[in-house]
């Protein structure tokens, strides 16, 4: 029985694991690939945690489990959100079907813009 | 970063990674973990927040300077290994306690092996986090 | 169990690949900082698998401390992305290149730089 | 296994000389990373390979782990190395603030040439 | 800074400074003169017992391990020397505080001729032959200073260097010599050495011994081709030069000569190599000498010319030829001595040395004259002076040891003849004729200038008037040494008119020809100089030139300050090294011992190399810290799956820290620049270093797997980890027990590199810093 | 929860770690937690940390959940040949002030099917998101209002 | 005296730490430092004492039986390296408390310099191969931590290839010694002695005495693998330059040694070979680069490189003869190579520069300083009877013993051109009047926060030369004097290095040591030996 929990477990998290990947191969682009790394990615290593800490079932390892879990779910989103805000910020070609309304967050790109042309300049100075 | 999400979280986080250090660090002993492992995780936790918060929160955290903890930490890896100089052994040689020792039970060990690791970690916490202190400062 | 395990592991693996080759390809610095943190994280995924396959829990550790550890990698990165001149695609990385290689002709004739 | 680790270290030695060789500093260092890489690989290697065996003591497991001595070995190069390179990552970064490049044959301000001429108008 | 020292230089006016130096000058004086006259008279005090055949010893120990002691043997020949040092080193003393007197570097030279004196008195007496060549080194060494006294003059400076070279090198092939000479020999004493006989000459090192030692001695005493730096060192002052180089230095050379003779000589290498080089030597610079008009560098040529002529008696082992030798290096040394510090009072005096613009100075300083034309009579070899009896027995031994007798005959007489011209000009041109077209009235010199040379000139007319005292405690013993058998001689200035008489007679007739003619002379020489092939001064200079050239020139290719190239030089050396001891120690390979492969690892492998390869090719810095981060986890799966979790753990940790490290720092940094275009044949060394590299690699490591391993440490940890040291991970048991000296030094490491990186970043750079 | 609260939390957590709510080693967990909560000390006051961390806890319960059904829906655009998604960077006026309460919501976007946080405006009135499937951006903006932001104000407030 | 080998490695680490974390001021660091630095002194002599008097003293760290626990062993030559290292650290001390600056003091300047010490100590120490990487580690860190402190771009430039070369030479003996780990099980050097000759696999064997050699050879500066150091030593403060240049070769030479005579001995002749021709070629363009430059640091810097082919002879040749020379030489070697980076600093505090065209007339101005340059001048070229006289002709004795004509002619071709450099020095800053230039220029800078710039007479910058002070002239003088004893006196300094040679040729007394129940061992230590 615990076996069966545990392979139906990770075999899905062996599942969105590859699920991840292929989305991150196919989708059009970087922002729409995290959707897939960040939620499927995240998914898959947890069920596969999961499926261990059924297979050990000690506390320790159940914590451990926990703990895995806890912190990837507490990490994924913000890590994600300073890569998107980074894409963001330094004008990074997105898809060209991807509508832009986000005239409310001008004024920090006004900094920003600046930031990218003293960039540029110094791209070229090598 | 000067991101908001990034700095609330890394508070909570920072929590969570001194406390798994400590833990890697007391466990070294017997499982994966040990003083290095448990300083860099400590000083990751540290970073984790150095980044959201700048490095002067990071010197706010820490309270001494990373060089003199850094210091300290060397010579409390000295110091454990001298502790059986005193009762003639050689430098290094471990020195156990067992606290609660049963005839089954060895109970608690403590011994020099682990301030040792102590200051192992001492080092590689003031030693990273000082290396990136520096660096966020300097740039 | 030994065939989920394998299972897994062939897809976790597959998983890993693809970002693999996404990092290769990127176009822009964020896909392949988005690729290296899916790969962090299917790592930790392998590491628990290697647990179930090898019997020993220890590896778990590892999981644990990548999972912690890995989120500092997508920090840095992400903060590398927004503050640092690099190039936002590979296109322009190229772009620039060449200008660069232009001025360099245009100002120091012979000398080639590498 | 052998010849298939052994065919990873070559290659791996390769491109770190390699990158070692190129005039970037930058690069250099991504080789030194890579070669420090490839010498723990070596010390682990030539101290046997056993598949999943933890040198972590059970009650009542197996006698049988892999040999622990070259891990303690590997780990204390890998921190040795992680301090080395940190170090040789700053100077760089302070070298290029300082000196204005990382094309290593463009850094000889500490070298001046001296010419037979100079020398024999001096003495 | 600069200006500082010129009014330092200019602050020695000031009286209150001289005081102060006359009082240290006067303090070395003191010593120097005190020596002098102790070790004189210490000297004088043996003569009878060394004469009667005991020589006076002294042991004491120092350095036993390499057969350095103490040794010290005066016997004939020593003590000769011992005298003609001190002797003449009290009279330069003298001459040397009133020349000096109010110079700014009077005490210091004082030291250093008392210094000098010490060391040359040392040498002579030695008779330990590594105690010798020690006191041999002291006298170069105290000779180069000296050379370079007047040192702000650039030519002294370049004479002292010279003398320091030519000197220092033929001492070093002495010093090889001298080991050589013992280990032939089987003692480093040289009363023992010469005791022994024909050993060293029939010994199979014999003419490797010999060139050595010959080369220390020629380059010490100026033979050709060595002899250049012997008028250049004329930049010395006067007293110098008198000391040195006529009287004591120069003949150090000769004195080793005639010390290792016997034990040495009377093979064909011996004769051969001393009559040739002492004959060329003395030809050679009576050229030279006639063709000066600065009447020091005159008499420094004719110094040459007195130590060829020296050398050439001294390569036959007949008693007769060491008699002349012997007697007339006592004759030389007092008559050029006087000379030389007669010469010195001129120039002192009037301000040039020329003799063309000299004359008739007898009536200004007639003191210095009469000393100077007594000395310069002995040198013509004129009745009754010492020097005739020398010129008599140069010419009795040249009669008697030349093989072809008439050829060196006439070279003995063209030679001496030289020395009567260059004698009557000194006599008739400067001191007692002449015509002077100098300002300024000279004086007569200080009494202490001109006690030196009127002494030594007496000393030339007395011992030629009464030379049995001389030959009986001086000569004779002198002899006997250099024979290493008791001699029998007897001077005497009247031998009958026989062959050397005759000669004397055609001499000197030459010589006043030679007188008469000198600027006609002088011009043809001149002329054959110029068409002569490079010789002494001008080698030495292509050769240090040369030197220098090869040297910078091999410096700067390798040293190049480009970091690529240091590093290409040092991989190729690794390669090449192992690569060749591979061809020539085939590894074998029991291949038995292969493991089977995983599809997992293969699957690691794969990518690592992947990633790997990508590194090589990408000219983008994320791809590449991406691709070096694949690589890092791959060899943390890699320690995973082979069991080592805190490895793997700490893997993973660091490669990650530092990939953050390195994104914050890149931030700052350039990208990579293009590679479209690289210099293509570095890139295809690179590549082949490169792959060399990792092929020799992957064999040795190969090599290594298939061989067994030894596990007894391993399982010691494995035992004593529970039991002993109280931890179930092995691993972190090692570290911070069984091997914890190892973690100790680790900390330190990572604590040494915080601070280092911390303080490194504190630095502050200026852009535009001191170049 | 006091930081006496917090302390026992982090002591029992640490014995669990250990393998066994035993007396030494939640004896020694409580040691260790308080080693941890004095060395936070300067971050903030304790009550405040306390707060965080039991939000954080029930948090990411609920975020498991809407993360399964997310993943679900993007696999779903990767699996099938034809990408439906019409993705958008929609700037959401919000109406939360505090940090826990916009780091809370913004964190819930990007946990939900579809949407991710991307920035927030210097003035912290409006959240950037960035969504796959956005036919009207002001419907997506009242939704996001409406619907999740009030959840989690009621939750915080 | 179980405490007394850990104790010198503890002194100057503790030293390390507790000048940084007691005080931040710049004087009592200084203070606390030469205080540790003569508590080292003191236990070096009583170690040598006890060497000398009951041979190798060793103790297993943790009190883990060798081959398993660490050893740490003196002999004779670990025992005089490390008097010789003491004396070195206590003049350097003292030196830098008045040369070094305040930044550089507040960067942790006598932290690293003690933890130098501390690698230094440890290499010499160790009796374990892997620990012994780990001192080097601990000293190339150091090292780098010295070379950038307080760094001006020019310093930074040579930093970049003293610790680019120096990292690669770090990689290959880690991984030398993991090979050789992998041969025969065993990192005990004493272990390694018995085991090595019992490997199937001797060819493996070669190959890795061979990674050794090029991974020590960095190390040592011998060529084709010493560009580092011309590169960076004459960019560094001359308190920092001193050490280098006096210890951090030696410890490569001393690895070559103890590797060469202990590990690999006897049959691996072809290496010997090698080292003896490395060691002529490196001599002669050591001397060479001397020749080429007219920085007074730069010159000396070649001379260290010359110095290394000399002590590589010693090696070579391979007799108990020729290894006391070489080992008198060490001694000579690195006592005369601090002393004289010391004097070359007074030079440019005098001078204002170590250019040799910029400086001049020091005779005239300080005859007392310009007799001790020229003392220890004379003491490198060799004349008699200073130190470099005895070492020369014991390296004389020993080619002529060997019959060695080659060897011969090469040292007396480099003693012969080693006049050339260092009395070019004497000739220029010291005998030549002092030139007066017009125009502007920029004098040398001596430290990072001196710059003197100078416009005819008008100075534009403020000169900060510091004039030498009395921390400076103490240890010139002290070490001058040690140098004149041994001069005069070199008689028990050669006893000591023939008896330190002899226990490398024979190293039974050094197993016994640290392997004492041996004699169960399979390996016959009298087949193995030469
Ligand atoms: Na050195
Ligand atoms: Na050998």
């Amino acid at each position: 029985m615990t076996e069966m929990i545990v392979s139906v477990l990770i075999v899905l998290g062996g599942g969105f694991a590859a699920i991840a990947g292929l989305g991150l191969l196919r989708l059009p682009d970087v922002l729409i690939r995290m959707h897939a790394t960040t939620k499927a990615g995240t998914l898959a290593a947890g069920l596969i945690v999961l499926g261990v800490s059924v297979y050990f079932a000690s506390s320790l390892v159940i914590t451990k489990a926990l703990l895995i879990i806890a912190f990837l779910f507490l990490t994924a989103p913000v890590g994600a959100h300073l890569i998107a805000r980074a894409v963001y910020r330094r004008k990074l070609p997105l898809w060209d079907k991807t509508l832009f309304d986000d005239a409310a967050m001008k004024s920090t790109d006004k900094a920003s813009e600046n930031a990218l042309s003293d960039n540029a300049d110094q791209g070229l100075d090598k | 970063m000067n991101s908001l999400i990034f700095s609330t979280i890394s508070r909570l986080l920072v929590g969570l990674m001194l406390l798994f250090s400590v833990f890697l660090l007391w466990r070294g002993h017997n499982e994966p973990g040990g003083g290095f492992i448990g300083g860099l995780v400590a000083a990751a936790g540290i970073i984790v927040y150095g980044l959201a918060e700048g490095p002067g929160m990071m010197r706010k955290l820490l309270r001494i300077a990373p060089q003199t903890l850094v210091l300290i930490g060397l010579l409390t890896s000295v110091v454990s290994g001298l502790l059986p100089l005193l009762q003639d052994s050689s430098f290094l040689t471990g020195m156990w306690l067992f606290i609660g020792a049963t005839e089954t039970e060895k109970g608690l060990g403590l011994g020099t092996p682990l301030i040792f690791d102590i200051g192992v970690y001492l080092v590689v916490v003031g030693g990273v986090s000082g290396m990136v202190i520096a660096l966020e400062e300097e740039l | 169990m030994e065939l989920a395990i394998n299972i897994a592991l062939a897809l976790t693996a597959f998983g890993i690949i693809a970002g693999c080759i996404r990092m290769y390809k990127g176009p822009t610095p964020a896909d392949r900082i988005v690729a290296l943190d899916l790969i962090t994280i299917l790592l930790v995924a392998v590491s628990s698998l290697l647990a179930l396959r090898l019997g020993n829990a220890a590896y778990l550790d590892l999981g644990l401390a990548l999972a912690l550890i890995g989120f500092l990698a997508t920090v840095g990165f992400a903060r590398y992305l927004e503050h640092s001149n690099i190039p936002v695609s590979d296109e322009e990385d190229r772009a620039l290149a060449k200008a660069a290689r232009g001025v360099n002709t245009a100002t120091s004739g012979d000398q080639t730089n590498d | 296994m052998e010849i298939l680790l052994s065919l990873l270290v070559g290659v791996l030695m390769s491109v770190s000389v390699w990158m070692l060789l190129s005039r970037n500093l930058v690069k250099f260092l991504f080789g030194l990373v890579l070669i420090s890489n490839v010498a723990n690989l070596i010390i682990f290697k030539v101290g046997g390979l056993t598949v999943g065996a933890p040198a972590l003591i059970t009650d009542g497991g197996s006698a049988e782990y892999a040999n622990s001595l070259p891990q303690a070995l590997v780990l204390t190069a890998i921190v040795i190395g992680f301090g080395l390179v940190s170090f040789t990552l700053v100077l760089a970064h302070k070298a290029y603030q300082a000196i204005g490049t990382l094309n290593v044959d463009e850094m000889t301000l500490a070298e001046k040439r001296q010419d037979p001429a100079d020398s024999e108008k001096s003495s | 800074m600069p200006a500082d020292i010129t009014s330092q230089t200019n602050a020695y006016s000031n009286s209150e400074i001289r005081k102060g130096i006359n009082g240290s000058a006067n303090t070395a004086f003191a010593c120097a003169l005190i020596s002098a006259i102790v070790f004189f008279v210490a000297y004088l005090s043996q003569v009878s017992s060394i004469a009667a055949g005991t020589p006076w010893t002294f042991s004491g120990e120092w350095v036993p391990r390499l057969g350095v002691q103490l040794d010290f043997r005066v016997d004939g020949l020593s003590l000769l020397f011992g005298l003609l040092i001190s002797g003449i080193g009290i009279l330069v003393f003298l001459y040397s505080y009133g020349y000096f007197k109010v110079h700014k570097g009077h005490a210091r030279l004082q030291w250093l001729l008392l210094s000098f004196m010490l060391a040359m008195l040392g040498l002579v007496s030695s008779d330990n032959i590594i105690l010798l060549f020690i006191f041999w080194e002291l006298t170069t060494i105290t000779s180069f200073l000296l050379v370079g006294f007047d040192h702000e003059n650039t030519q002294a400076r370049r004479s002292a260097l010279q003398a320091l070279l030519v000197t220092g090198g033929g001492g070093l092939a002495l010093l090889v010599g001298l080991i050589m000479l013992g280990q032939a020999s089987g003692s480093y004493l040289l009363s023992e050495i010469i005791a022994s006989g024909s050993a060293v000459t029939e010994h199979e090192h014999y003419p490797v011994i010999l060139t050595l030692i010959l080369l220390g001695a020629f380059t010490k005493s100026a033979q050709f081709p060595f002899h250049f730096w012997l008028p250049n060192a004329m930049a010395a002052p006067s007293p110098v030069s008198a000391y040195l180089h006529s009287a004591t230095m120069v003949k150090a050379g000769i004195y080793l000569m005639m010390r290792l003779q016997s034990s040495l000589g009377g093979t064909e290498e011996w004769f051969y190599a001393l009559s040739i080089a002492g004959g060329i030597t003395a030809v050679w610079s009576s050229m030279m000498a006639l063709r000066q008009t600065d009447l020091k560098l005159m008499l420094a040529w004719t110094t040459v010319m007195a130590l060829g002529t020296i050398t050439m008696f001294l390569a036959s082992n007949l008693q007769i030829a060491a008699l002349a030798a012997v007697t007339f290096l006592i004759v030389h040394a007092f008559y050029k001595c006087a000379l030389f510090l007669a010469i010195g009072n001129v120039d002192k005096s009037t301000g040039t040395r020329d003799f063309n613009k000299l004359g008739s100075l007898v009536r200004f300083m007639p003191i210095t004259a009469l000393g100077a034309v007594l000395a310069a009579l002995s040198m013509a070899g004129f009745p009754p002076f010492l020097g005739f009896i020398g010129k008599e027995l140069i010419y009795e031994g040249t009669l008697t040891i030349a093989d072809q007798p008439w050829i060196i005959v006439a070279a003995a007489v063209a030679a001496n003849a030289m020395m009567v011209g260059i004698a009557l000009t000194f006599i008739f041109r400067v001191f007692l004729g002449g015509e002077s077209t100098i300002t300024r009235e000279p004086k007569e010199v200080y009494a202490v200038m001109w006690v030196g040379p009127v002494v030594l000139a007496i000393a030339g007319l007395l011992t030629g008037l009464l030379p049995g005292q001389i030959t009986e405690y001086v000569i004779q013993p002198a002899v006997s040494s250099v024979m290493a058998a008791s001699a029998e001689v007897k001077l005497s200035l009247w031998h009958g008119i026989n062959g050397p008489l005759i000669l004397s007679i055609i001499t000197v007739a030459v010589g006043i020809m030679l007188f008469f003619s000198l600027s006609i002379v002088s011009r043809m020489i001149n002329n054959l100089v110029e068409k002569l092939p490079v010789v002494g001064d001008s080698a030495y200079e292509f050769l240090l030139n040369r030197t220098q050239f090869v040297a910078s020139k091999l410096t700067n290719r390798l040293q190049t300050g480009s970091l690529s190239h240091y590093l290409t030089i040092v991989f190729m050396a690794f390669v090449v090294s192992v690569a060749v001891t591979l061809l020539y120690h085939p590894v074998s390979m029991d291949f038995d011992r292969l493991t089977p492969v995983t599809p997992f690892i293969a699957i690691v492998v794969f990518l690592m190399i992947s990633a790997a390869l990508v590194l090589t090719f990408s000219n983008t810095r994320l791809l590449a810290i991406c691709a070096l981060g694949v690589v890092g986890s791959g060899v943390a799966v890699l320690f995973l799956v082979f069991g080592a979790i805190d490895v793997a753990i700490t893997q993973l940790m660091v490669e990650t820290l530092f990939v953050v490290l390195i994104a914050t720092v890149l931030i700052k940094l350039p990208r990579f620049p293009d590679q479209t275009d690289p210099a293509k044949t570095r890139g295809l060394r690179d590549a082949v270093i490169a792959i060399a590299a990792g092929v020799v690699m992957a064999i040795i490591t190969l090599g290594v797997s298939l061989t067994p391993l030894d596990l007894t440490v391993t399982h010691f940890f494995e035992e004593n980890s529970l039991a002993q040291a109280y931890g179930r991970n092995i691993v972190n048991v090692i570290l911070v027990d069984f091997r914890a000296l190892d973690t100790l030094g680790e900390v330190a490491v990572v604590a040494t590199a915080a601070l280092a990186v911390i303080a490194l970043l504190k630095v502050r750079v200026h852009a535009q810093g001191p170049r | 929860m006091t930081p006496f609260a917090t302390n026992l939390i982090l002591a029992f957590v640490w014995a669990a770690l250990n393998g066994g709510i035993g007396v030494s080693s939640v004896l020694v967990g409580f040691l260790v937690g308080y080693a941890v909560l004095f060395i936070l000390q300067p971050l903030f006051g304790a009550s405040r940390y306390c707060s965080s961390l039991f939000d954080g806890v029930m948090l990411a319960l609920y975020f498991i959940y809407e993360l399964i059904i997310s993943s679900l829906k993007v696999a779903w655009d990767v699996l099938t040949p034809t990408h439906r998604s019409k993705p958008a960077l929609i700037a959401v006026p919000i109406e939360a002030k505090t940090d826990a309460e916009i780091t809370v919501l913004a964190n819930l976007v990007s946990l939900t099917p579809g949407s991710l946080s991307v920035d927030i405006s210097e003035d912290k009135t409006h959240l950037l998101v960035h969504a796959m499937f956005v036919d009207d951006p002001e419907a997506f903006k009242q939704e996001l209002h409406k619907g999740m932001e009030r959840r989690v104000l009621e939750a915080m407030r | 005296m179980n405490g007394l080998l850990i104790a010198c490695l503890l002194v100057p680490m503790m030293t390390a730490a507790l000048s940084f974390i007691l005080t931040s001021d710049v004087k009592s660091r200084g203070v606390i430092s030469i205080f540790g630095s003569i508590a080292l002194l003191m236990l070096s002599f009583i170690l040598l004492y006890q060497v000398a008097s009951g041979g190798p003293v060793s103790n297993q760290m943790g009190g883990w039986q060798a081959p398993m626990g660490i050893t740490l062993i003196a002999d004779m030559l670990s025992a005089i390296l490390i008097v010789v290292t003491a004396i070195v650290s206590l003049c350097v001390n003292v030196y830098a408390v008045g040369d070094i600056s305040r930044d550089r003091i507040a960067g942790g300047f006598f932290t690293f310099l003690n933890m130098l010490i501390v690698g230094v100590v440890g290499a010499f120490l160790t009796g374990d191969l892997f620990n012994m990487y780990v001192w080097f580690e601990v000293m190339l860190i150091s090292s780098f931590a010295l070379l950038v402190l307080g760094g001006n771009k020019v310093q930074l430039d040579g930093a970049v290839k003293y610790v680019a070369i120096n990292l690669i030479s770090t990689v290959l003996l880690l991984t030398a010694i993991g090979l050789l780990y992998g041969l025969t099980g065993t990192l005990n050097m004493a272990d390694l002695f018995i085991r090595v000759p019992q490997v199937e696999n001797q060819a493996l064997v070669t190959v890795v005495a061979v990674l050794f050699l090029v991974a020590f050879g960095i190390k040592a500066a011998v060529f084709p693998l010493y560009f580092w150091l011309p590169a960076s030593y004459h960019t560094l403060p001359i308190s920092v330059t001193a050490v280098f240049a006096a210890l951090m070769t030696k410890v490569g030479i001393y690895a070559l040694i103890r590797t060469f005579t202990l590990i690999f001995p006897g049959e691996h002749s072809v290496v010997d070979t090698t080292l003896l021709g490395l060691g002529l070629v490196t001599m002669i363009l050591g001397v060479f680069g001397a020749m080429t430059h007219s920085d007074i640091r730069r010159i000396l810097a070649f001379h260290v490189i010359g110095s290394i082919g000399f002590m590589l002879l010693g090696l070579g040749l391979g007799s108990a003869l020729a290894m006391g020379a070489a080992i008198f030489y060490m001694v000579h070697g690195i006592l005369i190579k601090a002393l004289l980076f010391m004097i070359a600093g007074i030079v440019g505090k005098l001078g204002g520069s170590f250019e040799l065209s910029r400086l001049g007339g020091l005779y005239q101005e300080r005859p007392g300083f310009s007799m001790v340059f020229l003392f220890a001048a004379l003491a490198l070229i060799g004349i008699p009877p200073l130190s470099g006289f005895w070492a020369k002709l014991l390296i004389l004795e020993a080619g002529l013993h060997h019959d060695a004509a080659i060897v011969i002619t090469f040292v007396i071709i480099a003693s012969l051109l080693t006049f050339i450099p260092l009395m070019r020095i004497w000739l220029e800053a010291f005998w030549k009047p002092q030139p007066l230039e017009s125009g502007p220029k920029i004098v040398e800078s001596l430290d990072s926060d001196i710059i003197v710039v100078e416009n005819g007479s008008v100075k534009s910058a403020v000169p900060l030369v510091v004039p030498p002070n009395l921390y400076i002239w103490t240890p010139v003088l002290g070490l001058s004097a040690v140098m004149l004893i041994i001069g005069l006196m070199p008689g028990k300094i050669i006893e000591l290095s023939d008896t330190a040679a002899k226990t490398l040729i024979d190293p039974s007394a050094y197993i016994d040591t640290v392997l004492p129940n041996r004699s169960a061992a399979p390996g016959n230590l009298n087949e193995v030996q030469k």
